[in-house]
């Protein structure tokens, strides 16, 4: 293949070699760079910061909902005879609190994970890595951060009109029938257009991974969190359309009351639980991949050492990503066919096998490792954690008979949350500390870091290894009231919450101040050895000051000094004794 | 609340991997709980081999391969296919087990025994109806967190036949202690069926055994606002008292003034998920001091009225709630037709609210 | 214009592209039209309830193969589009695959389980109350005021 | 998707030169070759999407029509007139041919021809458009031959509603609406490459436009090939 050097340009291009987060001139002038920029880097940095707020909304919404479950409902005879309603903690009615857990759900699925570590990570790091100058699409590249703007209106404004009580999942007949229907069309909409935003940065992506590789670089040199984040694309561009049309459809349906799922009008329920499972099963692995693919590089780089059996990692993810369209089945045990339930349970069980792989593999890396106690090293072990009781505890869910009676209890809000948020936010976490100092040029400090990472472990296993309990003990999910055998695991449950919360607080607070005051940051504060850290800390404006060419593999730690780093700091192994190389 | 039981049913030759049973499970009522609870707690202890394995690794390693300064790492092997390959293959082993064992306990519970008794269950927002073989329905109710529901007496030792089916939106059948859940679905019927064993023994507020067991019955599946309310009691009972609580539903007329029929129907239907009789606000409006009394009402075509609350008025609430909908409450009521609720019924029910008082009449 | 007919171009570098000859897509804008001739005489011919289906179906997959290979240039084209349209067709095979195992084996345990109960009143309910609220007029709709092709289908 | 540069190493060509001449490629990429196979792989992946969300049409079509066989036969053989498909469909292929016919002339640098069949093609897809508005929706509009609870055909012609009618022109609704849309879309898309094939933005060595939205032509045109006989000819 061609290739023509980096400079072709010519020499009108000097100005892109400062950072690319120097500002352009006055207040007015740097916002509209930023509001206008194609420069992948700003775009993932703009994601980053909406994604943030997502999780802050969503967060907010989860810790009333924690609040709410602090007791049940019971109403008691007073003195005077009346029935009195007690223990109503925040909503007067059951609605407000359906709302939250609706608000909750909706935001974290299709404002916050889904988006989250492709669209800001990804955006940020993947053509880095690949040693490209940008993306294949940049301006589609803007338009799907616009994109998702637009559709974030939409969810606003269908919190602004008073919410919507129908659950993230919209299940039919309950969505169409119900008074407010026009809120449920705002966020219907709403995520009708998020999934065109995701649909373009999968595409993108795809076309970026197959297109703009650095010279040399062949599929197998690429670092293990492309493999994951193309996955991903794959994911994003197959299965995002049919949630594009069924929230098309259902949106049709509660306008023109035509019959499609709605039975009333002979339309099928169930038919719309294929549809809806038809994308967000996939879409689960759209958000636990890129976690995935943010491990590989944690441990790698942290534990300076060669992921072990790189070509099982990076084939596990293309794995996970063909089974996930066949398995969307077992959220519907308890209302499909039992032949089908039979073949989804089957194919349930093959996907665990690609995920245990990647754990297992990543638990081989760690062997003769050398090991740092950094935060992202911390997160890493976090995730290893979480995901394997979030993995494990699917196969109660995968197997018929089990999860006949755990189908929709609180075992299931435990297991998703345990992948969901200790899988992919643990990921997303540790991969913001691991590329902080390379988006802000700034360190961070490890000490409150590692507090906060403590915090958010202690909190998160109490705020849901509780639920584990509550669900096989019988307590039902969405309950806005409950039996009081119940209350005081809830009341466990919602103190963990609380130590979430200040957990989070304290990384917002190290990272706020790293931004005001950090230590500036070197351009390789790791030794890694992919490409965003042979470009300075933040990357200039056009990446690299000339194409960068594949020296070494990204995780030839036994052989390679890390580029830009002091050998001193990392030391390499002893030289392999003639014929043991690998 | 449901009195606590004690102790566990002795179970011959409880299987090893039943250990720490307790720590998941509350009681096991029928005869395919113990089924689930033997797979559930296999697959526990398979998956809790394997994460300790994990994490005590993980532990070791973080341990014995601390990053030291100035300490270069050791060399190691980047792949070793034979071992990636045994830990591929290896899980597929227990995998197999659990599907099989799964699907053989699932097929269990979805095929009934041909001599099981039929119990036809309606749900509605926000209630259960059972209707039994004899054409009755129950009568007793329970007071359960801030309501009263149904209880349905099922026999003890005895195959019962669920057929479930929904007048509105998507609800879901489960009964914890039994381990049986299948929703309920507007557009079809569907089924399940158990076998109640009763579980642990029971007992009053003073400490005395009772002669039945009674088991939460919760709708699982999201179905709107009062989801959370929608409960009921299945409570079991040995053959004469099953026969007894059903020959006691046939004809709720006999020695009932109409008032009290209209009650036990209202309960029935589910009314009191909304409207309550004692004056608390709820979905719908309260039925006490109601009768009599103008209310302002919103019709479908959004213009506004007022109507007085009358026999014609709660006549067409029932069959067409949505034709004047009163002031400040929103039109979620699912109608009802003829056939659920028959002129001779209306009449109890208006009877009914009627005695709940109020302006004119 | 020449009247050679070129097999290909030179795009840059040595990278050359197809040119389709106009022969063949004449030849094909045939066949096409030709089987949309043929799948509506297929039509016409009661051949039962599935096989019907499966007939238009098999036709309208030839003729979708037709553009793709020639119109859409998958025949000459790099592997990755081909591979693209596979796997999107792979992934639609399963979507209905799946699906349509559920909608037609829900009565194998159980028959009561089968088929749509419903029938779908409120559509009747709702003509009617609009009827009533004035927001249709039935005897507006019928084909004795509007007679332009109402019996355009039938038989 | 592409822009014109007016500096770089492109420019160095003669003045008199085509547009299509002087481009090289946006700077990101490395060569135009990377740049085209890299546009066609996008856009290759944007009409499986599309493919995927018509598939979401189909689906409900197949498993309706298992669940009420006769109301699709008699809905489809009653409301809908198999002849006007059949033209749309005449009309849409040769459109097709048009789109084919254009790229190979872009790759043979014939300007004329390029954008002689880019806009006939486009005429081809107003056309549609007027068929399908004219003769369909508008009267069905009147008649009351609409979906769901708006349904309020009354019958004549010896033809008796079934209720279940309204779940056919549910289906027949929402997939032809969404297929129109794009064809709309497409005939817009046309519009914008025919004005730009007469400014000679388009020669041999740059057609990724005309390309891309000759896919996506197809695409609209491959659907309708599978809607056609689902929808009118149901025996």
């Amino acid at each position: 293949m061609t290739t023509i050097p980096a400079d072709t340009a010519g020499a009108h291009d000097a100005h892109h070699d400062l950072p690319y987060l120097a500002r352009k001139g006055g207040w007015a002038t740097t916002v509209w760079d930023w509001m206008t920029t194609i420069d992948h880097k700003k775009i993932g940095v703009m994601y980053l910061f909406a994604i943030l707020i997502a999780f802050f909304v969503g967060g907010v919404a989860a810790l009333t909902v924690r609040l709410e479950l602090w007791s049940p409902v019971q109403t008691v005879q007073n003195a005077a005879g009346e029935s009195v309603v007690t223990g109503r903690e925040i909503f007067s009615s059951n609605t407000g609190y359906n709302k939250a857990f609706t608000l909750h759900g909706a935001v974290m699925v299709f404002l916050f994970i889904i988006p989250s570590i492709p669209a800001a990570l990804g955006n940020f790091v993947l053509p880095l890595m690949l040693g490209a100058k940008d993306v294949a699409f940049p301006r589609l590249n803007l338009f799907s951060w616009y994109v998702y703007v637009v559709g974030s209106l939409f969810a606003v404004a269908a919190i602004l009109l008073g919410g919507v009580d129908t659950g993230w999942t919209f299940y039919t007949p309950y969505s169409v029938i119900a008074e407010d229907y026009h809120r449920v069309i705002a966020m219907t909409l709403a995520v009708f257009i998020l999934g065109f935003s995701s649909i373009f940065t999968g595409m993108n992506f795809i076309v970026t991974v197959h297109k703009l590789r650095a010279p040399g670089m062949g599929w197998f040199d690429m670092p293990l969190f492309v493999w994951g984040i193309y996955a991903t694309s794959i994911i994003q561009v197959l299965a995002t359309p049919v949630l594009g049309i069924t929230v098309l459809l259902l949106t049709i349906e509660n306008v023109f009351k035509i019959g499609i799922f709605n039975p009333a009008y002979g339309g099928d329920p169930v038919l719309y639980q294929h549809f809806f499972w038809f994308y967000s099963h996939p879409a689960v692995y759209i958000m636990i991949l890129p976690g995935m693919a943010i491990m590989s590089e944690l441990i790698a780089v942290h534990a300076r050492k060669r992921i072990f059996g790189y070509k099982f990692v990076a084939f596990s993810s293309l794995g996970i990503a063909a089974i996930s369209f066949i398995v969307w089945g077992h959220h519907m045990f308890t209302a499909q066919g039992e032949l089908a339930s039979a073949i989804f349970s089957g194919l349930t069980f093959l996907v665990a096998i690609p995920s245990a792989i990647k754990v297992f593999n990543w638990t081989a890396t760690l062997y003769k490792g050398s090991i740092a106690m950094t935060t992202p090293m911390a997160y890493a072990l976090i995730f290893m954690f979480l995901f394997s009781i979030g993995g494990l505890t699917g196969l109660f869910l995968g197997s018929l008979s089990t999860d006949m009676h755990l189908h929709d209890t609180y075992f299931v809000v435990a297991h998703f949350h345990y992948v969901m948020m200790g899988g992919t936010v643990m990921a997303l976490l540790g991969g913001i500390h691991h590329w902080w100092p390379k988006m802000f040029g700034k360190m961070y400090n490890e000490r409150w870091a590692l507090v906060g990472a403590a915090l958010v472990f202690v909190g998160f296993n109490t705020t849901f290894f509780t639920q584990f309990i509550l669900g096989t003990k019988g307590m039902p999910r969405r309950y806005a009231t409950y039996v009081p055998e119940f209350q005081s695991l809830h009341q466990l449950s919602t103190i963990g919450s609380m130590i979430l919360a200040v957990g989070f607080l304290v990384h917002l607070m190290v990272f706020v101040m790293s931004l005001a005051g950090g230590r500036k940051a070197p351009p390789n504060p790791w030794g890694g050895l992919s490409m965003e850290w042979e470009t300075a800390s933040p990357p200039i404006e056009h990446n690299f000051h000339h194409e960068p060419v594949v020296r070494h593999h990204p995780y030839d730690f036994d052989d390679t000094v890390p580029p830009q780093t002091d050998p001193a700091e990392f030391p390499l192994p002893e030289p392999a004794p003639a014929g043991r190389g690998h | 609340m449901i009195a606590q039981g004690t102790g566990m049913t002795t179970l011959a030759a409880e299987p090893i991997w039943n250990v720490g049973k307790g720590l998941w499970f509350g009681d096991d009522a029928s005869t395919v709980a113990p089924r689930v609870d033997s797979l559930f707690m296999f697959i526990f202890w398979v998956s809790t081999a394997f994460f300790l394995l994990i994490v005590g690794l993980i532990i070791v390693f973080v341990i014995r391969h601390r990053r030291l300064p100035g300490v270069a790492p050791q060399r190691s092997a980047s792949h070793n296919t034979p071992l990636e390959l045994a830990w591929t293959f290896l899980p597929m082993f227990f995998l197999a087990i659990m599907f099989v064992w799964g699907f053989r306990d699932y097929m269990y519970m979805h095929v009934a025994p041909a001599q099981a008794e039929e119990i036809n269950l309606t749900a509605r927002q926000w209630s259960w109806l059972a209707t039994y073989d004899h054409g009755g329905s129950p009568t007793e109710t329970m007071h359960l967190v801030d309501l009263d529901v149904p209880i349905i007496p099922v026999p003890k030792g005895r195959p019962i036949k669920v057929v479930l089916h929904s007048v509105d939106v998507l609800h879901a059948f489960w009964v914890p202690d039994f381990r049986v859940k299948i929703d309920v679905i507007p557009n079809r019927y569907t089924t399940t069926w158990f076998e109640a064993t009763g579980g642990a023994t029971q007992f009053d507020e003073n400490g005395q055994p009772l002669p039945y067991t009674d088991h939460y019955l919760f709708c699982a599946e999201y179905c709107g606002n009062q989801h959370s309310q929608m409960a009921a009691i299945i409570r079991v009972m040995d053959e004469a008292a099953y026969q007894e609580a059903k020959a006691a539903m046939t004809n709720i007329w006999d020695g009932r003034s109409l008032e009290e029929v209209g009650q036990i129907l209202a309960q029935r239907n589910g009314c009191f998920s909304c409207h309550s009789a004692d004056g608390s606000a709820g979905t719908g409006p309260t039925w006490l001091g109601i009768w009599g009394k103008t209310e302002t009402v919103r019709t479908r075509d959004g213009a506004t009225e007022t109507v007085t609350i009358d026999e014609n008025y709660v006549r067409e609430s029932i069959y067409d709630p949505g034709a004047k909908i009163v002031d400040g409450f929103a039109n979620q009521m699912t109608p009802f037709t003829s056939e659920q609720i028959d002129d001779q019924e209306l009449g109890a029910i208006i009877a009914y609210i009627k005695s709940l008082g109020g302006g004119s009449n | 214009m020449s009247h050679a007919e070129p097999h290909a171009i030179e795009f840059e570098h040595g990278h050359t592209h197809h040119v389709t000859s106009m022969r063949l897509l004449n030849t094909i804008l045939v066949i096409l039209l030709i089987f949309t001739g043929l799948t509506v005489a297929v039509s016409r011919v009661h051949l039962g309830e599935s096989l019907n289906l499966w007939v238009a179906v098999a036709i309208a997959v030839f003729k979708a193969s037709l553009v793709c290979a020639v119109f859409m240039h998958l025949l000459h084209d790099k592997a990755i589009s081909s591979l693209v349209l596979f796997f999107c067709v792979l992934t639609i095979g399963f979507f209905f695959l799946f699906t349509l195992i559920d909608m037609d084996s829900r009565h194998m345990v159980d028959p009561v389980r089968a088929a749509p109960i419903a029938a779908p009143t409120i559509v009747e309910e709702a003509r009617a109350e609009a009827i009533a609220a004035g927001e249709l007029d039935p005897a507006a709709h019928t084909d004795e005021s509007h007679d332009e092709h109402g019996d355009a289908g039938e038989h | 998707m592409t822009t014109i540069p007016t500096t770089g190493p492109g420019a160095g060509v003669q003045a008199s030169a085509e547009p299509w001449e002087r481009y090289t490629h946006q700077p990101h990429w490395r060569n135009r070759e990377d740049e085209f196979e890299g546009a066609k792989l996008g856009m290759w992946l944007f009409l499986s999407t599309e493919l995927l969300l018509f598939s979401g049409f189909f689906c409900a079509y197949f498993v309706l029509r298992h669940f009420y066989p006769d109301a699709f036969r008699g809905a489809s053989t009653h409301f809908l007139d198999w002849r006007i498909g059949a033209i749309n469909t005449a009309i849409l292929l040769i459109s097709s041919w048009n789109v084919a016919v254009a790229v190979r002339a872009a790759q043979l640098g014939q300007k004329m021809i390029l954008a002689g069949n880019i806009f006939f093609a486009s005429l081809c897809g107003v056309a549609f458009l007027v068929l399908k508005l004219a003769l369909e929706y508008f009267p069905k509009i009147q008649k009351g031959e609409v979906p769901g609870a708006f349904f309020s055909y009354a019958g004549g012609h010896g033809y008796d509603p079934s209720p279940y009618d309204p779940i056919f022109l549910s289906v027949y609704w929402v997939s032809t609406a969404t297929h129109g849309f794009h064809v709309l879309v497409g005939v817009l898309l046309l519009w914008w490459v025919g004005w730009r094939a007469l400014k000679g933005h388009f020669g041999p060595k740059h057609y990724t436009a005309v390309e891309n939205v000759g896919l996506y032509w197809h695409l609209v045109d491959l659907i309708w090939i599978f809607l056609f006989p689902l929808l009118y000819l149901v025996p």
